[in-house]
């Protein structure tokens, strides 16, 4: 219907919006050029929201650019306000909109056609799957964004679970196949839709917060296809390619996500991880403490040290004063160096983000495999909130959970120094032998508080200045 | 008009393309990445704006509205996000480019 | 019926994965990937039949045959070359796959 | 008009074959799946074509037939004879037969729309663009074959070259925009393809024989480029995909292989690469032969010799003779390696295809990159009619053609033996200094020869059995 109007010029915005997407998103994927990227895709998306006003035909116009005003201030001051940690929610509420707006697309669309407007049975179905996928993308993200934001710090889990939500699924789908064999009844269409968004919740609630980034990617895919669906049934190419672009694209993330936390999707989706399990393996030993100030002068007569943060510097938010002691033992003569795992903290290039804020020069952070050959060289290193990507057990325990996740090297390190509150586990909620070792002393407190009282001890140890 | 067969032949070709640019991106990139691609299906805007644009009663009115108002927050706070992450990356550009 | 612009989309999507899937390909394979290239063109050979079987006048009937004669030996030789290509590279198969 | 007529399973078998396609060649792309690759797209094509005879509206159904047996029965057996060394020529010549069959069809197209067909402008431009890449990639992959085939040794060149062949291109683009004005009598068809069978011609002369790889790839992404277009006309999607991937993928991977031999495209076109240019730089030194005897003798009593084969190997067939000396080298307790340069020989892979020919296994073949660090601990170097890939000039001499190619390091070998049959210079005209080094000894002979002299002096040293 739509396609048959469009003017040339329309036409070809589109086009250039699509190519600017693709050329975006490739430009995204290299860290050389990935800035520029974003400037690419955005340069598509004016020019493609502008040329659609002068689409012939268009009624309310003025509610067009109101409705667009006020979506687009209230996200962008939100998206400017918030801090760099929260990021992944807002991403899920966003991507959340996305799946809404597909979703009452589809609405729309399935209402006029039960008005009697013409469609194809292809623009049926896939108006119905695009609407069913947009729907639980937008109570699904919204979930998500929920639980990261710490409104709902529970996981609900209760028995039969699944069994429940099958079910809510299977009657969505019914009310699906419905509204395709013609009952497009407003009655019909309301019961697709709050079984569409029922499931979307009933799907997220189980999963824990910290699997978060992976269920948020997955319906970042979901909207994805919505969009390339609804999009055929609109006969915009525009939208089929960008929203088909994005659902490849995002279902491959989601799975190399999963692999880089060295799980599968639907272990994700349904394996209840971080659920409380069995014993810990038992562990020898005992975790022997060590005085901030000692931990200091280690750190202040050391050749190398190299500085492994994790999710506790987060939660301390404490890269500032890691920051101004590792610049202190710089200015010493001590080769300082901050080692990131793949997978620290809660979202890929969590640490990284979070160095860079605090205004650590690039050329100090290493990753993984640079690092890890040198580990045996190093003199101190100093742990941060981090626990699993430093747990041994990932190579030798093969019932672990995160056994085959490579790690970071530090038990090799001539001495380790670990901060953290006590005897708190990681994301995995195991037992750490690290934390055993002979070589390693454990600096118990909060990461920043934990910090400054070493910051304060190397000013004292200068001389107090 | 887009046919079903043709319709299979674009899925499939921007299926493609979308795989193989994503084939090879650093972990490090995955967040940043997966903020750019949910902010470039707030292209749903365009077509929720068609669908406000030819709404005629109350309900698609008032449906259409919701579609633009969602759809330019998912693409205007995409936008942003992604830019705040991918500025974080400035200092990395020239020790990545090596 | 495919009109220009839908022509341009399908044939945008085909450029970026063609080239996307090119694009990690090593040296030694760059032979046996032309001639597997050169197969796929092949599929000339369906349009060549098409032409054929639509021919009315002699002349056309003539080009319509010389296009299938020419696109069948394209299809058949791409194939048969390319497998022997490839077949030299069985023993290479465990150890470029570590 | 095509499009229309054709029933679903039709349309489906053209969908599967255009999948079959793409995954087919994203195999072949890598080396451990590349040999089922071949099998995929094999089997796209059976299924494309058997579907096409059931096309309703087609005549001429035994016609068809005929031309598919007898082409494909005379492609078929020259491909299976056909010697492994010749197989750049034999590409040459079916990318020609597909480019052929491109520009026939719209040959044929074109006659209808004159006979009063109707046609879009967009399939009149495309038809007409098609036909024109078709025909040059028609005539110039027939030269390009010619010449492999050593059936024309010269490269034709006389002042004022480019002039008459951009002449010749303009007055084909002429004919082209008269035939799309809506001139379509039959003399302008005739003249547009005659004139675009001249450019193929003229444009491929003076190419000389060692560049054809580059420019077979060249006509290759051609003669897709025209399938496509001519699958516009016939609204046919799976040449349009077809077409249009191997048009793309054959683009990157003409600039690959160029780049692989450090020259640019435009310099292979234009450059007269390999004619005969200024003097040589002067080389100090003289070069200091060897008898076959001594070389064997130094080689049986090496710890690590590594052989390092070129064009001259595959000229002279040498590859069974050097594996046989090889063999027995081996049973002496001699650690003997395979070095390949990626541009050895005159097609990427040559070596590696006249190696597995002769048997030689896989792991005892380096790539260059593996090899190089080992030089040093290498006793004996062998080369055998390699020249371009082992000149030390690349690295030190920034005027030389070929500076910049990275090269195999055999000069920091502690000995060399270099086979060839006298002071013939390589695919890029220069002297190698490496001939006139302190620790190189020349083998003069023919390659074969030379290696079978090789295995007679070493098995005189084991007694003669
Ligand atoms: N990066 C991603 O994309 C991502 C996404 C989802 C999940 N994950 C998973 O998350 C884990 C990341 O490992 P990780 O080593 O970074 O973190 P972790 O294993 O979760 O460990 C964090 C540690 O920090 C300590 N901590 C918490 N708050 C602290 C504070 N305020 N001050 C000091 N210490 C504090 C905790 O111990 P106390 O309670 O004793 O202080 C805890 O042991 C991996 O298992 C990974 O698979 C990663
Ligand atoms: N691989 C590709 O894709 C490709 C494609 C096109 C061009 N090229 C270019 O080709 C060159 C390849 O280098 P290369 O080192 O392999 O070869 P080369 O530089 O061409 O040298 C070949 C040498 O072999 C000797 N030779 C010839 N026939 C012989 C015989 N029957 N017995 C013994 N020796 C014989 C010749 O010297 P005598 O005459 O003294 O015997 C000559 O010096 C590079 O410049 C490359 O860029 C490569």
């Amino acid at each position: 219907m739509m396609a048959a109007f469009l003017p040339t010029l329309v036409k070809a915005s589109y086009f250039l919006a699509a190519l600017l997407f693709i050329l975006g998103l490739k430009r995204m994927s290299s860290p050389r050029t990935a800035r520029g990227g974003i400037v690419w895709a955005g340069a598509g998306m004016l020019v493609a929201t502008l040329a659609t006003f002068f689409l012939p035909g268009m009624h309310n116009l003025p509610l067009i650019a109101a409705a667009i005003a006020l979506g687009t201030l209230a996200a962008w001051i939100s998206g400017k306000r918030v801090a760099m940690t929260a990021m992944p929610q807002m991403v899920a509420l966003y991507n959340g909109m996305g799946g809404g707006s597909a979703a009452a697309i589809g609405a729309g669309e399935l209402l006029k056609f039960g008005a009697g407007e013409a469609a194809s049975t292809t623009q049926l179905v896939l108006g119905v799957v695009g609407a069913l996928i947009g729907a639980v993308s937008f109570s699904g993200s919204l979930i998500a964004f929920a639980k990261l934001q710490g409104w709902m710090d529970r996981r609900f889990v209760f028995a039969g679970q699944r069994f429940v939500n099958a079910l809510v699924f299977l009657a969505a789908l019914a009310a699906g196949a419905a509204l395709v064999a013609g009952r497009l009844e407003v009655g019909v269409v309301i019961a697709f839709f709050a079984l569409a968004l029922a499931f979307g919740v009933m799907m997220t609630l189980p999963i824990g917060g910290a699997d978060m980034p992976v269920v948020i990617s997955m319906y970042n895919a979901f909207t994805g296809l919505a969009v390339a669906f609804e999009g055929f049934v609109l006969q915009n190419e525009a939208m089929i390619i960008a929203g088909m672009v994005v659902g490849a694209a995002g279902t491959l993330l989601t799975q190399l996500m999963a692999k880089a936390m060295n799980r599968s999707l639907a272990n994700v989706l349904f394996g209840n991880f971080g659920a409380a399990r069995g014993e810990a393996q038992a562990i020898t030993g005992a975790q022997k403490p060590v005085e901030a100030a000692d931990a200091a002068v280690m750190m202040a007569y050391a050749e190398r040290v190299a500085i492994v943060p994790g999710y506790g510097m987060a939660v301390a938010q404490a890269q500032h004063k890691i920051w101004e002691f590792a610049r202190l033992l710089i200015e010493r003569g001590v080769k300082v160096r901050f080692a990131i795992h793949p997978v620290a903290g809660r979202m890929p290039g969590h640490m990284n983000v979070l160095l860079a804020e605090a205004g650590v020069p690039y050329d100090l952070i290493a990753d993984m495999d640079d690092i890890n050959p040198e580990f045996p060289a190093t003199d101190v290193a100093l742990v941060i909130g981090a626990n699993d990507v430093v747990n041994p057990v990932a190579k030798t325990d093969p019932t672990s959970p995160i056994y085959g996740m490579p790690i970071l090297d530090v038990a090799s390190a001539k001495n380790v120094i670990v901060i953290k509150r006590g005897k708190g586990t990681g994301f995995a909620g195991i037992e750490n032998a690290l934390f055993y070792a002979d070589n390693t002393r454990m600096l118990y407190g909060d990461g920043q508080a934990a910090a400054a009282e070493l910051v304060a001890a190397l000013k004292a140890l200068d001389g107090g200045h | 008009m887009i046919d079903g067969f043709l319709a299979l032949y674009i899925f499939m070709l921007a299926a493609f393309t979308g795989y193989e640019i994503i084939s090879r991106v650093p972990v490090i990139l995955h967040t940043p990445l997966m903020s750019g691609s949910n902010f470039v299906h707030g292209i749903v805007l365009v077509g929720a704006m068609v669908a406000l644009g030819h709404a005629q009663t109350p309900l698609e009115t008032a449906i259409g509205f919701l579609g633009v108002l969602l759809g330019a927050g998912n693409a205007a706070g995409g936008y942003v996000v992604t830019e705040r992450m991918l500025e974080m990356f400035k200092s990395s550009k020239k020790a990545e480019g090596k």
